[in-house]
């Protein structure tokens, strides 16, 4: 799951790590006011970030400064409403801008072939770490976590003497170390900083140091693990997710709108991929992937058809099971009672092979609007057939 | 032969008294497979499967008792990693592990005790390995299978079942077929099996079945060029027409930036020679055009 | 360092193990106030129990039930003011006595050879284990716990089952991992319930349930890691503490008081053992252990020698100085600024060599009532000459 | 040959540049041993001993620059155990840890990485091991050394130190000579050191010297009968007369219960054909009477 800059930063400071203050405003006049309280506590600028799910704000347009609290406003009235990737944007950070001396990447992230927290930094940071992986990999260094003890003293020391802060060391370790309990605090896949920065501080009696500050924050949550944290599924953002996503996960359906009318019903991931793939091989655009998983019963069957038909696109249905763990006529009773129950009807393109699909092909024989299919070549054809004779 | 499981295989299972644990058992008892033994804390004493299978509070007794080698793991998430670590505790160096959605820092911690005890880890959140005639362990259907000489190593489930079903249709039978499941982590690779089929005489050819997300398919195709280079092999990537940055149900069915994609798996694939099929129903066609014959 | 019972238990009730209400009192009356509060909570009886760092206290008396207040208060003063073991008792502790229905015995410790934390767990609870181990050893169940995750749940399990424990599981799993949490969060070498027991609760509706119960606690914290654990620092026993034994370990001195004549002063424990091992072998009675460390410098050895001579039964002392890391001339030093200062003037054999023994030759050379001795085997006999030659 | 320390050490010195890591490595370097570099974080580019040992600010720095294979730590306890790790984590394969007050608790989780990384370590809260004129890694005295075939094993310091003088006293020269350190939780047993003893063609006679507390003497004993029955060898044991249940200066040295008296070790060691020496200085007696010759 992912979550808003705002709040990752919330994760962070809560494991001790310097973030300097934000506010989230989800209106102009509400970011006037932040920027109006950091200006009063000395901030020369502030920058208005909008909050959004998708990388790339910064060149759309969605990270603005501001040198006054009327400019904080007018700008934040620019961003608060922008498109960005398809996201609107709703709100937006507020935030001192900070007088940066250098920016640094530092993330931890999961490494699934070494089975390891992976711990990279790169004294290249403010920019994406992807394209710095393209034009310089040098400047990454990457170091693995204990798999048991986490990242170690030494670890830390090392990544930061890479990474030429060594002037910083023990801030640098404690914030690499802080990374690491976040992760672990919170269950997460990823934590980034981005940029982690040396930021020049002017005290009250005009003297100047300088810090290690997490600017930006990048926090992916282990969807597996959100029962253990019950305090984290507030952070999901509704404000970006569609209705009917929400709809899918309360239901345990595995469930992403795509652009085309074929609406797709399948029992595995990998499977329901397959299916997708198959359709758009076969001409065809594939509206969801939809995987409602192992052992579906026929109340979950009839939701999931209701998701489907949410959308007004689809002209057609695939529903492509093998019976395993899943039983076909289970399935087969889920599709009747949905077609009974539904406003709309599109052409249903079935297949069920597997457990009970026997029993499966009795329960759909002479259901009107409900076309069998024996292999999964032939189903696709049908539906890609069956959703072009409707358009 | 065989890989992973078969006629020596003495199992136990995990969780043998909760509901997907006593359906499954009797599925693979239907089939032949070997029970020994069940485990569930706190029901040490009872009997499983009809009386014909006895139950233990604790794996060690359970090796203890029955020798048990092999176990296949059926119970919540919230104690599965606990299960696994138990099993490789007491002496069982093949575990199975069904259970779906165990938190990937948990496997983490995991994964080094299953290999400081020299065990091997199927799984998580897999559908176990079948050995046609000999044994299944898992989830997998009974019917889909046929005895033979093909090996099918997967990422996914349900989609392995339209594979092999698509092969014994084809008459193409299977050594092993083993799914080595979705997760972000898992306790085998698509390598550690192709290894075990490397060393196995009486499989002649392979089938991988891949999606998108992560570089197991590319790190396989190098690993068929250096170790088995003569070895048929077709494989399937599921997910080629998948939106980047969404996960398609599988936690580690993701493209992120350019890594994961189904692209960059079918070049390397084909890179080394294998074919990659656009179809499940494909697969048998394909290995037939490279010498494989129906058994 | 030991700490006592009472202390042992707020450990353990710090990591949420069920340990029964207790207080320590130092006189009868304190004994009786607290007898009658835990009278008045609805116990059938209390049980008042020496607190001293010696094992063996229930045979030699020190533990005894009251059936009533005023009997509370005579059993406190007969136990207080008890000798056991050569300890004087000085505080007793009062606690509902439980109704037990088994006995069982749960430890966790250092285990050396394996480099493992040890759990032992025996269905035969409430006596000495190394009396179990003695006459039943099958009856003493064992598991390392994993050095990196602990007590993993499993392994909780397994020694539940294996002392019988089936009935109480749950209750039991918790209890062995409160018992690893606080040997790790104390830095202990040892946590030991004994008896960790079943006992019998008969609630205000009448209806009785039955509970496992932490009934006696002991721990032993790592003189290492004290300094890790401020807190813990205030455990320590002064009233069972010779006051010597205080001042040595303020100064870093490793100091042991014994029984005989000849006062030791040696750098490094083995050597120091093994001069108190000679003296005895020449027919002489070491007073103490004394070891000065590595880098004693001259005010350190002044500082041993004043503890040595607080002993008035001390008639001789013998000083073996191996240099390595400490410098002969500065311990040589250190006993001629010490001889200046005393009153009381012993024979003080001196045998100093290795580093810098040559000038510690020189600095000695001519002191009045210093003895050289060139091998250890001269240094020993000439110090128990001088011993019986003063007595 | 030699064991642990000879002419093919490459030492690295952890810590340095504070009070105890450059009066010893003063010490080392005039003995010959060859020092090539010094390890403190945040001392790097800087120079120790006169200019002629490197200084980097981390292990992994200093093995790639200099090839160091050993290292000696002298930090403060509280970073010890990270240090040793460091080490091992910089593929280092022998570590000597002088520093005394490490938590028991922190060694326990430092050893599994230790083991994991093929690492030997040494200590903690040892002298080192000196191979007479070929180097010395540690703070043994380097005026106590001859030159000879005999092997010496202590858990002790200045006990060692006394033995040693005396073999040398008497002419009786040192093959290598290793403090193993007195506290409950140490890298290298008895054992793990006259393994290496067994093995090296240099070494003749062994001399251990143990003291009260725990069982690694009467361990040695029953090992030295099943694998070095024919070599000669001599022990003391200090702590004859220690009063049970308190600690003698080492962590280690406690008699608790009836376990890790002196006499429990004396006997065990005679029933393996040791002699025990009453005093140090009658070790090179014992030797010269089962055989052992000055050299």
């Amino acid at each position: 799951m992912k979550i808003q800059e705002a709040d990752a930063k919330s994760l962070l400071a809560a494991q001790g790590l310097p973030v300097p203050p934000w506010t989230v405003a989800r209106d102009p006049a509400a970011a006037r006011r932040a920027a109006e309280r950091l200006f009063a506590e000395g901030a020369d600028a502030v920058v208005i970030k909008a909050q959004v799910l998708v990388g790339g704000r910064g060149k759309a347009g969605g990270v603005k400064l501001a040198k006054d609290a009327a400019e904080a406003e007018a700008v934040a009235s620019r961003i608060l409403g922008m498109d960005i990737k398809g996201i609107t944007v709703v709100k937006v950070l507020v935030a001192p801008a900070a007088d940066i001396v250098k920016e640094f990447y530092l993330a931890c992230v999961l490494d699934r072939a070494a089975r390891r927290v992976l711990f990279m930094g790169s004294a290249e940071g403010g920019v994406e770490i992807e394209q710095v992986a393209h034009s310089d990999p040098d400047a990454i260094r990457t170091i693995h976590a204990h798999p048991h003890l986490g990242l170690l003293d030494f670890q830390a020391r090392w990544l930061g003497f890479e990474l030429g802060l060594g002037a910083h060391l023990k801030e640098f370790v404690a914030i690499a170390k802080g990374l690491y309990a976040t992760m672990i605090a919170n269950d997460a896949d990823l934590v980034e900083i981005n940029p982690l920065a040396i930021v020049r501080e002017r005290a009250a009696d005009g003297t100047v140091s300088e810090h290690l500050q997490c600017l930006d924050a990048k926090v992916t949550l282990d969807d597996s693990a959100l029962d253990r944290h019950p305090g984290l599924e507030a952070l999901r953002d509704l404000d970006e997710e569609d209705p009917v996503d929400v709809q899918a996960r309360h239901e345990g359906l595995s469930f992403i709108r795509l652009e085309g009318d074929i609406g797709c019903m399948v029992n595995g991931a990998g499977l329901a991929m397959t299916t997708m793939d198959l359709v758009k091989r076969a001409g065809g655009q594939p509206a969801n992937f939809l995987d409602i998983g192992g052992g579906a019963k026929s109340d979950k069957v009839a939701v999931a058809m209701g998701l489907i038909l949410s959308d007004p696109s689809v002209k057609a249905i695939l529903v492509n099971i093998f019976g395993g763990i899943a039983r076909g006529d289970e399935v087969a009773r889920g599709l009747v009672e949905a077609r009974a129950e539904q406003k709309r009807v599109v052409p249903l393109v079935v297949r069920i092979v597997g457990t009970n699909a026997d029993l499966a092909a009795e329960v759909l024989r002479g259901v009107p609007g409900i076309e069998a299919a024996s292999s999964l070549d032939d189903a696709v054809e049908k539906a890609v057939a069956a959703a072009k004779a409707a358009a | 032969m065989s890989i992973l499981v078969g006629r020596e295989t003495r199992l136990l299972v995990q969780g043998i008294t909760g509901r997907e644990g006593t359906f499954h058992a009797q599925q693979m008892q239907a089939y032949g497979t070997n029970i020994v033994a069940g485990m569930t804390p706190g029901k040490g004493g009872q009997t499983a499967l009809d009386g014909t299978v006895p139950v233990f509070d604790t794996c060690s007794a359970a090796v203890r008792e029955t020798g048990a080698n092999t176990t296949v793991i059926y119970v919540p998430a919230a104690g599965a990693p606990d299960a696994i670590m138990e099993a490789v505790g007491a002496g069982i160096t093949t575990v199975f592990c069904i259970t779906e959605h165990i938190p990937a820092l948990d496997m983490l911690k995991v994964m080094p005790v299953v290999q400081a005890a020299g065990a091997r880890l199927v799984g998580p959140n897999c559908p176990g390995a079948t050995s046609p005639g000999r044994a299944k362990v898992g989830i997998i259907p009974a019917t889909i299978h046929r005895e033979g000489r093909i090996g099918v190593v997967s990422r996914s489930g349900t989609l392995t079942y339209e594979v092999v079903q698509a092969l014994t249709d084809a008459g193409m039978g299977q050594s092993t077929c083993v799914g080595i499941g979705g997760d972000p982590i898992i306790g085998s690779t698509f390598i550690d099996i192709l290894e075990l089929f490397k060393a196995d005489p009486e499989t002649s050819a392979i089938v991988l079945i891949g999606e998108i997300g992560g570089d197991a398919e590319e790190l396989s195709a190098l690993w068929k060029t250096a170790n088995i280079p003569d070895t048929p092999m077709v494989a399937f990537i599921a997910g080629r027409t998948a939106p980047p940055g969404r996960r398609m149900g599988h936690a580690g069915a993701i493209i992120s930036g350019s890594g994961g994609s189904a692209a960059s798996k079918i070049a390397a694939l084909e890179a080394a020679g294998i074919h990659v099929a656009e179809s499940p129903t494909h697969i048998p066609r394909l290995l037939q055009e490279i010498g494989v014959r129906p058994n």
